[in-house]
């Protein structure tokens, strides 16, 4: 017999190869298709804002955690640098560089590590460091630039879902699902968003609840919209290929940490989350409505987590 | 001129139709309250600001007179002052005169006691014991994972490297929440001046006790017969101390003639600490 | 501490820093938010607050030995308003700049949680001159922090400081700070450190 | 057709390495440690003390109490002593009757065929199992003579045999329906018989095609016998699941399998009701699967209750050097032992000695909300938020808002999740503190 | 009980001295409180419309009021119209200077907004206020793009619904602007609108038909036989502006109806006008000042009447012929 | 229609707490946890209904004709103060487990800038009664919304590891700023005189 103590640990004692390390660096993987149609479309300067962001965001990840007296080999369990990528992905494509390390900052800071860290923020964090660009840089923010495959001569500098709410123009689909439009650096190419998303389905990282209600919900009622009017509201089609729903119903609503825990919860918050898309989008003042209608959600998700419990096998 | 004389009048009014009205009110809708309640009033602040997580200092103040809230202190914009008042209302201050302090009752260091096992799982001593025994072959003794230091909010308690916990007795209020959070009930609250203690608390018969503990008491008894009648006795394998005055007069005997050291010195067991 | 109290000093600067009321009392901040985002606005909303708490604590404790306890509430806050009117009047008269500033939020003043809690921790119990004393001195501490809230803000916002730039072209005003959200980062973060100093002060003393 | 299952569940890696291992019997070690508890219940009271003689067979434990069972002499010899020894539940030392064997292996009584066995009464048969000292052998160890007379206000339609070995790694179950089909049925039939059912379901997973083909070959003869194939999947083989499973009836909340007039027994508890009404032969032996990578001589074994794991390993062929963790039971459900010196009791349904490899320790991260516990659980409950509110300590909410009695410590959760959170060690913490607080 | 009734009494009387003290505080403060918006409102004209030495303030609504600019000679040089529309976040109040035909702007200038400081906000720069000057309503913005006429603005780029929200309210000022002025025809009345004093006819005469033919009115019978003439005319008498519409029998020698319709530098209570009116109903025309007797009160504004009436008459004979 | 689109704007894209800051001070204490945060969010929403329609009557019958308008303030707190008195008494001795319920939360209402805020907000926007009834509602209803919402996240940050200079009031105001971005969306969708 060896003399080595025997391991003494509560079953089970077989556990499943995934970690959260393995998530989190595999998301960074599948991240690579968006940011692919970022460097087509836009050229390599996206990567350098992915690479600042994503550094950034390690950085004050590793910071807060060694001021907290935490672990702070955590600052490199990936999840920092998918809030970094992601948050560059939501950026206009020419986004200043420091101004881009301020949002992953600040979304580390105060939407991930002053709520306890990982797995116990509320909010998005890349959604929370994008929202806090757009009020802090509005115009940065906004100010969009053309494809490679665009001419710079007859860019209005508006991206479709702009040029639809200001000057009622409809781009084309093929565009719009390829990615040859303006717009966030990263959330142009449905096609690839898709691709991405649907490998992390595939693997399991994703619930296909969460994009399936979300894009489903904005077609719904999209659709009601442009039924009652035609000729003001555009069509469903367009509402769920254009702007950054793709990369929000993949990328940000699929988010573990801050979507409901329940099949039912997931499938209502996604229902929730695109109503608030159309709402947003279609009367409210600014253009999108994805980053928003996710954070909003994100703030009701604790009662749709209380509301939708299930039921325990055997509860009358 | 005119609009100083309608205010006036329109004020007049006012103030009269609506001090009536409640004058009337109050004798219609006067209940009666707990008389605690008015004087915990009186001595908040009256803020209403929410602080003490009850709706308002009447929330609070019924609370604490209706015995369900017990932590005077609550009251954020009150501090200390208020605190000491409300306390005072309620007969809730226990001024201790004797400084306690905290005691941890195993010596079972790394050396001292063997491991059974290599644990793995949650590092909580409760956890641990509750659900596998913890991994030293003593049941009864120290788990070593440090929950007491955890609850601890003075900062009063450390780990050393000795794999016990410590207790810096400067800091220690004897607030008591290292003993709750102990599972083996190792922690005692213990006057500052006392002596002698048996730092064990096993139960098992001695030649078991000894096989994978080197500081076990196990149960010779030969202590007690060297403490005065009735000071010391034997139960369940383990020594107890029934008389801790009568059995520091006597220290040196009984630390003394006890074969494993379980039984010791305070000082003694301090220099462990230093360490 | 408890013996501190009687002395008309500890009156005077407790609320400064130790017990402020806007970071440790934790009053008065729909107005820290609302008003901070200049130091102009911050120096004549705290200054409005420091006069009408001033007055209220003056009156207050000079009547207050009249007023029956249990019409106590509408009573002080009828004082406290007839202050808050007169000062809106004479700001609206003598600064109609910054009476427009201000906007709705002079009249709330009001119901600045800070005023009508000191008139019942602080006035209600104690005599006139400590009275006064406290009042200043909460008044002072809020107009500390709402200036602190205001130099923050405007610094990061606006990137100037009594509306005169302090920096160069390159610097790039973090809007965000004058907005809604920016007040509500800014005191979190206000009351975060101040949390985090008594603390370690605590710790010290223990 | 559409195999029948539940909602929840993993598929861990089955690892049913000894599925095709005949039952070979052990010899008797040179001692045995007999544990006075074995089963659910109040221990033992012992009938025998330091010296006396025992014959195999012979009682020398009383049922202290109604829930609770008898304890035979797994061979004969002499009693040495009565001690505290390891116990591979208890997880620290408790009393056993160490029996030093003759070598001469004397029936007490010699285990003959009563006459008209298949005609016997209920009472009959549950008195026969409550002296034979029957307790359910898939590892629960309930005594099996309680479970088979229900209170009278309870009347039971189903009864379950329950074949769905869902535990990695163990297949003593399974081999048992695949050599002794017909014994098991037989036993069946008897329980049948003590609680009045009207049909017998004998539920086996489909990764398990041999015991199937010999199962459906002998059900044939026994009327109102159905074969329930179900689905390969963890915890298949839980009580409530495989009801819910074949029945489509929920056990309610807090309650027992005769609510929904149910009845489950493990296959090896069948065969030994079948062998104490036949032949009158108490529970001193049971099939157990010995497997793990860390194991030289993996099979399933008959084994004598008592025999220390460490004789099991000896026996059968030693184990590798590197093995870091031994377990009594399955993976998923089983308990890791401190020592090799714990003797097999009769809810030992297995032994697994694990290497590095396979037992490998993580260290626990924060949950990132992931909520796989959550859409694994077979109970319905939210794991991850009653691992929330037991580490914040607030146990009777995590009772009355996620369930935590409900939970049946099945591991689906703390398998699946990528933080490697113990959620069962937690639950089982949460569950200790609750019976403290009450 | 002696306690319920301090209570009534402290109440009230602590809420009757503070009426008091705040009523004496607003009754001093409040000439300086007029005195500020006045100020603010002067500014605001001066810097949108060049010269200004008196204004004439006339409310159109609750949003929109015109301010007539004077030059030292009374003239007027421009308008501003002080207007309050929606912007992005919410109400917008801006002052738009109109040179004096009204066709074309002459500067903004941005009262009030709560629009996104640093985003729509930056509507109160010079550079984009600036684009108006000179501007001819209708105004349109354009996007990332430079105007290329003078009916076209820049949007502030992050801002285009802020942009489009003030150039949509000068465009309305414009609109405001133009129909109070071709109702008037000088546009001096605030007290009654033209179509206010058409509906009056009407009414007043149901079976009548009033038809517009240039600058009078011709007044139908239901056959279509014309039976009287009607008219706008203003008159002035010493500084204030008096604007009437009467309608004048078929052989010109009688009033048959009058309005005065009161401009709002003249103040005079309603009764008081109700009451002139109906004396100059059924005087003879030509109106010599002797010949109406003075209402109380009404004294500013008769002699301007009376011109206006004469005026008018003049106007209307020399139409006709 | 407007008044629907005054309560809608009222209770969310105006919300008071988060784009007005009004009400912060009970909201910070109550928000903890959501048995209070339902309490109190229906008692606001009581008083500031009920405020709204007697605010508005006193102003249009009493202070307008008389040209009292400076006098709004004190005549507006005093009546609130004198109200909630009233109702607080009316429910203590009526039922006293509505008292438990609702009537603790009064008192903390009175001296609420929301109450105040919305009695002279609604008269500076010269609602009418229907409108200024469904602006004092919307309000009302604005504020419980808030105020569940962010008892919901406080509830669940109660297990979970927040730094502890953060505790309490500050995370609460952190999670409003975030909140705040959020209702940022909002913004425009309906734009209010």
């Amino acid at each position: 017999m060896n003399e080595k103590n025997l391991v003494l640990s509560v079953s089970p004692h077989i556990r499943s190869e995934e970690s959260v390390k393995k998530v989190m660096w595999f998301t960074v993987l599948s991240l690579a298709f968006p940011a692919a149609s970022a460097v087509y479309f836009f050229g390599l300067y996206p990567l350098l804002v992915m690479l600042v962001s994503a550094f950034t965001a390690v950085v004050a990840e590793c910071i807060l955690l060694k001021l907290r007296g935490r672990d702070v080999s955590q600052c490199l369990d990936g999840s920092a640098v998918v809030t970094g990528i992601l948050l560059a992905l939501t950026l206009p494509p020419r986004f200043p560089l420091w101004e881009a390390a301020l949002g992953a900052a600040f979304a580390i800071v105060f939407a991930k590590q002053f709520f306890g860290g990982i797995g116990q923020n509320i909010f998005n964090p890349a959604l929370v460091g994008r929202a806090f660009l757009m009020a802090a840089f509005p115009v940065d923010a906004t100010t969009w630039s053309p494809t490679r495959f665009m001419s710079p001569d007859t860019f209005t500098g508006a991206t479709p879902l702009a040029n639809f709410k200001f000057e009622k123009v409809l781009t084309p689909y093929k565009d719009l699902f390829f990615g040859n439009v303006a717009g966030s650096m990263g959330e142009t190419s449905a096609l690839l968003i898709i691709l991405g998303g649907l490998v992390l389905i595939l693997k399991g990282y994703v619930d296909f609840r969460l994009p399936l209600s979300y894009i489903a919900s904005v077609f719904c009622f999209g659709g009601i919209m442009w039924l009652i009017n035609p000729s003001k509201y555009p069509d469903p089609l367009f509402h769920i290929l254009a702007g950054g729903l793709m990369l929000g119903a993949f990328y940000m609503i699929t988010d573990m940490v801050t979507s409901p825990i329940t099949r039912k919860g997931r499938v209502i918050y996604g229902i929730l989350g695109g109503f608030l898309v159309v709402l947003i989008r279609l009367f409210a003042g600014y253009p999108e409505g994805v980053m928003f209608s996710i954070l909003i959600v994100n703030s009701i998700r604790p009662w749709i987590d209380r509301l939708t419990k299930p039921r325990v096998l055997g509860e009358v | 001129m005119n609009t100083i004389i309608i205010s006036l009048l329109l004020t007049l009014a006012l103030g009269l139709l609506s001090g009536l009205f409640l004058m009337i009110s109050f004798k219609k809708f006067y209940v009666q309250e707990d008389p605690r309640v008015e004087m915990l009033l009186e001595a908040l602040p009256g803020a209403n600001c929410g602080a003490c997580g009850y709706s308002g200092c009447v929330g609070y103040a019924e609370a604490l007179a209706g015995g369900k809230e017990t932590n005077a202190a609550k009251c954020g914009p009150g501090g200390q002052e208020v605190a000491d008042k409300v306390a005072h209302i309620i007969g809730l201050d226990t001024v201790s005169i004797v400084k306690r302090v905290a005691k941890v009752m195993c010596n079972g260091t790394k050396e001292n006691a063997v491991r059974r096992s290599d644990y793995d799982g949650v590092k909580s001593c409760r956890v641990a014991d509750f659900t596998l025994k913890g991994d030293r072959g003593c049941v009864y003794g120290c788990l070593g994972f440090g929950d007491c230091v955890n609850v601890c909010q003075f900062g009063a308690m450390f780990m050393g490297d000795d794999g016990l916990p410590h207790i810096i007795n400067e800091k220690c209020t004897a607030c008591g929440k290292c003993v709750e959070a102990c599972p083996h009930d190792l922690i005692e609250l213990v006057p500052l001046d006392r002596k002698v203690f048996v730092f064990c608390k096993n139960l098992d018969r001695g030649p078991v006790a000894k096989s994978y503990c080197k500081v076990a008491c196990i149960g010779c008894g030969l202590c007690v017969k060297q403490a005065p009648e009735g000071a010391m006795k034997l139960e369940k394998n383990l020594v107890i101390i029934v008389d801790a005055e009568k059995v520091d007069e006597v220290a040196d005997k009984v630390v003394g003639v006890c074969p494993t050291k379980a039984i010791a010195l305070d000082e003694k067991f301090a220099e462990v600490k230093t360490v | 501490m408890a013996q501190n109290s009687r002395k008309p000093g500890y009156e005077l600067v407790k609320g400064f820093f130790k017990e402020n009321p806007v970071l440790v009392q934790l009053l008065g901040i729909c107005s820290v938010l609302a008003v901070s985002n200049t130091v102009v606005n911050s120096i004549s909303m705290g200054v409005s607050v420091l006069f009408v708490l001033f007055f209220s604590s003056l009156v207050i404790g000079l009547i207050k030995d009249l007023i029956p306890n249990e019409v106590r509430i509408p009573a002080y806050i009828v004082v406290i308003a007839t202050f808050v009117t007169v000062a809106d009047l004479f700001l609206k008269a003598k600064f109609p700049d910054i009476s427009k500033a201000l906007g709705a939020y002079i009249p709330l003043i009001v119901v600045n949680c800070i005023i009508l809690a000191r008139q019942e921790a602080f006035t209600k119990k104690n005599k006139l001159l400590p009275s006064i004393l406290d009042a200043i001195g909460m008044g002072t501490g809020y107009i500390i922090t709402i200036l602190l809230m205001g130099i923050i803000r405007e610094i990061l916002g606006f990137g100037s400081i009594f509306g005169v730039k302090i920096f160069g072209s390159w610097f790039k005003p973090i809007l965000v700070m004058i907005l809604p959200p920016g007040a509500f980062l800014t005191l979190a973060m206000l009351i975060g450190f101040m949390n985090f100093i008594t603390r370690k002060s605590e710790e010290k003393k223990l | 057709m559409a195999k029948s299952t539940f909602k929840g569940g993993v598929h861990p890696p089955y690892c049913k390495y000894t599925t095709g291992k005949g039952i070979e019997k052990l010899p008797v070690p040179a001692t045995l440690y007999v544990p006075l508890s074995q089963h659910t219940g109040k221990p033992a009271k012992p009938l025998v003390k330091r010296g006396d003689e025992v014959k195999k067979g012979q009682k020398i434990a009383d049922a202290d109490g109604y829930i609770s069972a008898c304890i035979h002499a797994p061979t004969s010899g002499k009693v040495r002593t009565i001690i505290d020894h390891p116990h591979p539940v208890l997880l620290m030392s408790d009393f056993a009757i160490v029996i030093e064997p003759d070598g001469k292996d004397e029936w007490f009584e010699e285990p003959l065929e009563r006459v008209n066995w298949q005609e016997s009464s209920p009472e009959e048969i549950v008195n026969a199992v409550k002296e034979a000292g029957v307790v359910g052998l898939g590892g629960a160890a309930f005594p099996t003579h309680v479970k088979i007379s229900p209170p009278k206000d309870k009347s039971i339609d189903t009864v379950i045999i329950n074949g769905a070995e869902c535990e990695p790694f163990l297949t003593a179950d399974d081999r048992i329906l695949q050599e002794r089909a017909k014994d098991v049925l037989w036993g069946a039939f008897l329980i049948k018989r003590a609680v009045g059912a009207s049909r017998v379901f004998i539920a086996v997973e489909d990764n398990k095609p041999l015991a199937i083909g010999k199962v459906s070959d002998v059900i044939k003869e026994f009327p109102s016998f159905e074969l329930k194939v179900v689905k390969t999947k963890y915890p298949e083989g839980a009580e409530k699941q495989l009801i819910k499973a074949l029945t489509d009836r929920e056990v309610p909340r807090g309650g027992l399998p005769m609510d929904v007039n149910c009845l489950v027994q493990n296959v090896q508890t069948a065969v030994a009701i079948y062998e104490a009404v036949r032949f009158g032969k108490p529970l001193i032996e049971r099939v157990l699967t010995l497997s793990g990578d860390g194991a030289r001589g993996a099979g399933n074994y008959l084994v004598r209750i008592g025999t220390r794991f460490l004789d099991v390993v000896e026996m059968t062929g030693d184990m590798s050097d590197d093995v870091i963790k031994v377990i009594n039971g399955g993976p998923m459900m089983g308990i890791s032992q401190y020592t090799l010196e714990v003797p097999v009791i009769k809810g030992t349904s297995g032994i697994l000695l694990f290497t590095q490899k396979t037992a490998r320790r993580f260290e626990e991260y924060t949950c990132i909300r992931c909520s796989k516990c959550v859409d694994v659980c077979p109970m319905g409950l939210l794991p991850l938020m009653l691992v929330d509110y037991i580490k914040a300590g607030r146990f009777t909410e995590a009772k009355e808002k996620y369930g935590l009695s409900d939970c049946m410590e099945c591991g689906c959760c703390a398998f699946v999740c990528p933080s490697k959170i113990n959620h069962v060690q937690w639950v089982k913490f949460g569950k200790q503190e609750l019976r403290r607080s009450s | 009980m002696k306690n319920e009734f301090r209570m009534v009494i402290v109440l009230t009387l602590i809420i009757t001295i503070a009426g008091c003290l705040l009523a004496y505080t607003y009754v001093s403060t409040q000439d300086d409180i007029q005195r500020n918006l006045e100020n603010s409102m002067r500014t605001a004209l001066l810097s949108v419309v060049e010269g200004v030495e008196s204004y004439e303030n006339i409310a159109l609504d609750e949003k929109t009021s015109v301010l007539k600019a004077k030059d030292s000679n009374g003239n007027v040089i421009g308008y501003g119209v002080m207007i309050t529309g929606g912007g992005f976040q919410g109400d917008i109040k801006l002052m738009v200077g109109f040179d004096k035909d009204a066709s074309a702007v002459l500067g903004i200038e941005v009262l009030e907004n709560v629009e996104t400081p640093g985003l729509g906000n930056r509507i109160i720069e010079d550079w984009f206020k600036k684009q108006f000057e000179g501007a001819i309503p209708p105004i349109e913005v354009l996007k990332g793009q430079k105007p290329q006429n003078r009916s076209q603005i820049e949007a502030i780029t992050g801002a285009t619904i802020s942009s489009k929200s003030v150039a949509n309210i000068v465009n309305n000022a414009h609109k405001a602007l133009e129909t109070y002025l071709g109702s008037g025809g000088g546009g001096e009345s605030a007290g009654r609108g033209e179509e206010e004093i058409l509906e009056y006819f009407e009414k007043r005469w149901p079976e009548k038909r009033l038809i517009k033919k240039g600058t009078y009115y011709v007044i139908n019978d239901k056959s279509g036989q014309s039976i009287s003439y009607g008219i706008f005319s203003e008159g002035v008498e010493g500084g204030d502006t008096v604007k009437i519409f009467m309608t004048v029998s078929k052989n010109f020698s009688k009033i048959e109806d009058i309005v005065i319709m009161n401009g709002s530098e003249v103040s005079v209570d309603k009764e008081k006008l109700d009451e002139l009116q109906k004396r100059l109903i059924g005087e003879s025309l030509p109106l010599s000042s002797s010949n109406v007797e003075v209402v109380t009160g009404a004294t500013i504004i008769e002699d301007g009447v009376v011109s206006a009436v004469n005026k008018g008459f003049e106007a209307l004979k020399k139409e006709l012929k | 229609m407007r008044p629907l689109i005054i309560f809608v704007a009222a209770a969310i894209t105006n919300n008071f707490i988060l784009t007005y800051f009004l009400g912060l001070c009970p909201f910070l204490g109550v928000s903890a946890r959501v048995s209070s945060a339902i309490g109190m969010g229906f008692a606001a929403t009581f008083v500031m209904t009920m405020t709204a329609i007697i605010t508005n009557l006193v102003d249009h019958l009493i202070l307008r004709p008389l040209h009292l308008e400076f006098l709004q303030m004190i005549v507006f707190i005093f009546v609130i103060a004198v109200l909630v008195q009233f109702v607080e008494m009316v429910i203590k001795k009526t039922s006293p487990s509505l008292y438990k319920a609702l009537g603790i939360f009064l008192p903390l209402i009175t001296t609420n800038c929301i109450v105040l805020g919305l009695a002279l907000l609604g008269a500076m926007r010269n609602y009418n009664l229907i409108e200024n009834t469904f602006f004092g509602f919307g309000a009302g209803v604005g504020f419980t919304i808030a105020l569940l919402l962010i008892s919901g996240i406080r509830e669940e940050l109660e297990v979970r590891d927040v730094p502890k200079a953060l505790k309490g009031a500050p995370i609460t105001l952190i999670i409003a700023g975030l909140m705040a971005f959020a209702f940022m969306g909002f913004s425009g969708i309906i734009s209010l005189q």
